[in-house]
């Protein structure tokens, strides 16, 4: 296993030490997996908390910060984290309006963070959570887990921080959270797997000319093994699926995700990217904005993910406002 | 008839606790092929913390016990198993509250009651390939008419059945957790959470008979 | 080779593409590897330009904008653009107020460099050149070509840039750019090699349990290629050289900059920011500020480099001057 | 006494050219030993851009012809490679302006003065481990007196010059260019750039001898 690492027990641990010592503008909660705003507590908002298991970064503690997150939550690599350090996440930045818990559709999350729920709502937070289930790979209907949530949280995250940070209700902010999963769609493909630290071996094989499309955020295998393919062929594999769920249809306008999923270079996104928007363009769909970069990983996992919103007005100005987070920074005027 | 007192209760749990540390590495591998590759590590990590916590509770009722334990996974394991036996554990625990030694009405009820948890949080139902599919036919079993069979045959069946039934999920197709996201490809593999469970039942019998 | 490319030849091309249909704000000098601001002769100010071969990326694209470049060549993959590539950028964003153009030290770079500013002076512009000599894993006296440049480069872009942003002189932007190059050391190091996607395999072979001090960013080799080391003795390795070169005085303030060069997780580089913290705090350095995140790469090698920048008062004021480029992006007021 | 008119200038070149593609693996091999791999890689590219920009001065002077070479390697090669043959042609080309034909003085001007652009673009010494070290001894060669040689003696002993003179890059510590940065780690490994001299020398041999 070739990784800058000490102990594989301790990465979620002195990562989290790591980053807070390089930006003042998160915090830790004292003994917790939990990083919160330098500022939190300070404003009369809805506060959103947000969080997974750890080897998504930048997820989730990327994107605290004005206009998105109040706290991330890290579990051990790839597991979800527990509902006392969720809870605690909560806790940390309540600031009596109530919280809303963005969760991705995984079993483990979602029982975790219904936990969490449970125990706020005993200590009297009012709560709600939006379950994000953007992939497409996976087909609902026969499949009662439903589909899993991947790098399109990162849209879910902007809009809802947006509607909060304009002091706007929790089931204000809830419900632009829900419009935004519903329009909603990403699906990812990968050439290599990632290693998991305390596993010190790949999570799967793959040989030298296959890729695994469908896949998810987890170093899990994806729906299908296939022979690699050009960039071109490979947009058009995830464009197809995407478009067609939802459907997105000629004359829509949509904002657009293409996420690296560790370790592919940014040069060959932009090469995926230059793909993907001539396919959308001979679909009549209307790029109205293009995010590309690594927000959502699977550690050193080589592949792409893409996610479309597609977009409303109401949606459209919560997209625009700003972000002052590590990794998404946006301009415009902050009220704060 | 059966009967399991506190000092059996531990002894399980810590048996539990090495069985998983020795299988850490196969149930990731199990893991690897239709999930995320940490369900040893997950197991590992939260009953090493329950050997941590058990010295705390010793003294306490097997209902507290019990509790304690599943409170401590929840806490530890994170992922879908922390909460899925944690509940298991906890909802076992309320059964036998205050009782330092369980006959075997208590023993049927604690399966039971686990069960119960577990279902009430993972909604699962058998044939999705779960956890859920090693433990129903386990709790059906206590079910059914013992009363002609000997402690040693029903240790030794409840093992067996659990056995065959973790077993029986390769074939299957996940319907629940994240291997359900490989439809499938999710075929032709053991579920890793059937296996720690079957682990935990085999343990659960080998101190009873005596054998661990 | 597993990459998400189409034609091996034709990934610059693009590349660049792709980059400008996600970002409005760049622009592409038609006919040419050149980007631009989109607002570019809108201000009277000395012109930056960078540059280098591509497979840097985000360098050094990501690194125009407010405060920062206002234009970027590429060569083709790790070869340094050519003098009419360059020439075609300093005359694309000239102002009449001269241009500094910004070098890293590989011969390849100093000469195409050097023939363009020949050509721009034949064409009236003003031209002054730095070149950039970060890397301390090469030593000077032995070698002419002396040490070569690599990612504390981001530090001189942003250095110069603020100071051109005040409507300086070229003879001042230079001075403070010269001024970071003189205080500024780095050193990386590598886990595994990259492949030039026409070459379609790794530039170097490495064992399963070895890693590479002291390379560049071209995918050559190290000075030196050892067994692997744990993140906190990793970072003792490259802190030490950095740091016993200068010389690094307790009592100096530096500014800190932990670069990935491609695949390495995010997780990793915060990980070795922690032992690179904890090195310098043992060392009385006290760490002004941090940037971690993969500025200059390799396409996908992984590994990491480490850059300290000592800052005085004007050189700590430049630094916190407000940038908005694709990659870094710093609040503050911008006065245009 | 040796001569070369433009047909045969313009034969040497499109053989490099072609001999720069067989190679393009092998000189960016070379190169990723002590380099970035991308040695034959750029020569290719320069080469191939070459030939397509040679029916434009077909018939011009060979002055001409030189010097549109050195600028179409310049602005298409990149890289160290690029400025050094580029501005290397430029200074041969400028030598022999408005001759059709060149005798052996026009060649020993021409590749004094191509040496001459070599070492001012790149400031080489021989023994650097460059492109010079192939140069240097032939250009020496071209100044010693020749009266009593044969044409295809010349010929013959520029080639295996610039042969042996290439293969004592192999030891040498790089004192320029990127290969300098590996200090000790350079030693042992052919210069790329020597080899690609190398090659260019042979195939202008060849057309001279008649047997390319
Ligand atoms: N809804 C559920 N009900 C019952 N068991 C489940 C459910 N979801 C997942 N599981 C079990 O959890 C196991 C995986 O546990 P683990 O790997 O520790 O968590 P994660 O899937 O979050 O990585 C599966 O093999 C399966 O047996
Ligand atoms: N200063 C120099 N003078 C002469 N030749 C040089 C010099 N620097 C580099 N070279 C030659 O250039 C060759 C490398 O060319 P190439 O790989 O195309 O460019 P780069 O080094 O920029 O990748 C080296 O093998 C060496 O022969
Ligand atoms: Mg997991
Ligand atoms: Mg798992
Ligand atoms: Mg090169
Ligand atoms: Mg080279």
């Amino acid at each position: 296993m070739k990784k800058i690492i000490n102990d594989p027990e301790q990465v979620v641990d002195e990562m989290l030490t790591g980053m807070v010592m390089a930006h003042p503008e998160i915090v830790r909660v004292n003994g917790f997996n939990v990083l919160i705003r330098k500022e939190s507590k300070k404003k009369d908002k809805v506060t959103l908390i947000s969080g997974g298991g750890s080897g998504h970064e930048p997820a989730h503690g990327g994107f605290i910060g004005y206009g998105m997150l109040d706290a991330a939550v890290s579990g051990e690599v790839f597991t979800s984290p527990t509902p006392d350090q969720i809870l605690e996440a909560i806790k940390a930045v309540d600031t009596g309006k109530g919280s809303l818990l963005i969760v991705k559709n995984y079993s483990g999350d979602v029982m975790n963070f219904e936990m969490a729920s449970e125990m706020a709502e005993m200590d009297g937070i009012e709560i709600e959570q939006v379950i994000i289930n953007d992939d497409v790979a996976v087909e609902d209907s026969t499949y009662t887990t439903g589909r899993r949530g991947i790098a399109g949280t990162i849209f879910v995250h902007k809009i809802a921080g947006a509607m909060a940070e304009k002091g706007a209700s929790l089931s204000e902010v809830k419900r632009v959270a829900q419009k935004a999963i519903n329009n909603l769609r990403s699906k990812g493909m990968a050439l290599t797997s990632c290693t998991v630290p305390s596993v010190g071996k790949p999570t799967f094989e793959i040989a030298e000319d296959e890729m695994e499309v469908g896949l998810g955020i987890h170093g899990e295998p994806g729906v299908e093994k296939i022979k690699i393919k050009s960039a071109a062929e490979i947009a058009e594999n995830l464009v197809d699926s995407i478009v067609e769920d939802l459907p997105f249809k000629s004359g829509d306008e949509v904002a657009l995700l293409i996420n690296g999923l560790g370790s592919t270079p940014l040069m060959e996104l932009y090469i995926l990217n230059k793909s993907v928007q001539d396919l959308c363009r001979k679909r009549g769909i209307k790029v109205y904005k293009t995010y590309v970069d690594e927000y959502m990983t699977s550690l050193e996992m080589a592949g792409a993910s893409i996610s479309m919103l597609k977009l409303d007005d109401e949606l459209k100005e919560l997209l625009d406002e700003p972000a002052d987070t590590l990794v998404l920074k946006q301009g415009g005027k902050k009220d704060d | 008839m059966i009967n399991c007192n506190k000092e059996q209760v531990i002894n399980i749990i810590k048996n539990i606790a090495s069985t998983m540390e020795k299988n850490k590495e196969y149930l990731t591998e199990l893991d690897s092929a239709i999930g995320d590759a940490d369900h040893g590590i997950n197991m590992n990590r939260g009953f090493k913390a329950v050997v941590e916590k058990l010295p705390e509770v010793e003294d306490k009722c097997i209902g507290t016990i019990l509790k304690t334990i599943g409170m401590t996974l929840v806490s530890t394991v994170g992922g879908a198993s922390g909460p899925l036996y944690g509940t298991a554990f906890m909802y076992a625990g309320r059964e036998v509250t205050g009782e330092k030694e369980l006959d075997l009405t208590d023993i049927k009820n604690l399966f039971r009651a686990a069960l119960e948890g577990l279902v009430k949080r993972g909604k699962a139902k058998p044939g999705d390939k779960t956890i859920v599919d090693t433990l129903t036919p386990v709790v059906d079993y206590f079910k059914s008419s013992l009363d002609e069979k000997t402690d040693n045959e029903i240790l030794e069946e409840i093992v067996s059945i659990a056995k065959e039934s973790m077993e029986a999920t390769k074939p299957l197709l996940a319907k629940k957790g994240r291997a359900s996201f490989l439809k499938e490809r999710s075929k032709g593999h053991l579920d890793p959470g059937a296996v720690s469970c079957y682990l935990m039942i085999k343990e659960f019998a080998a101190v009873l008979k005596g054998v661990a």
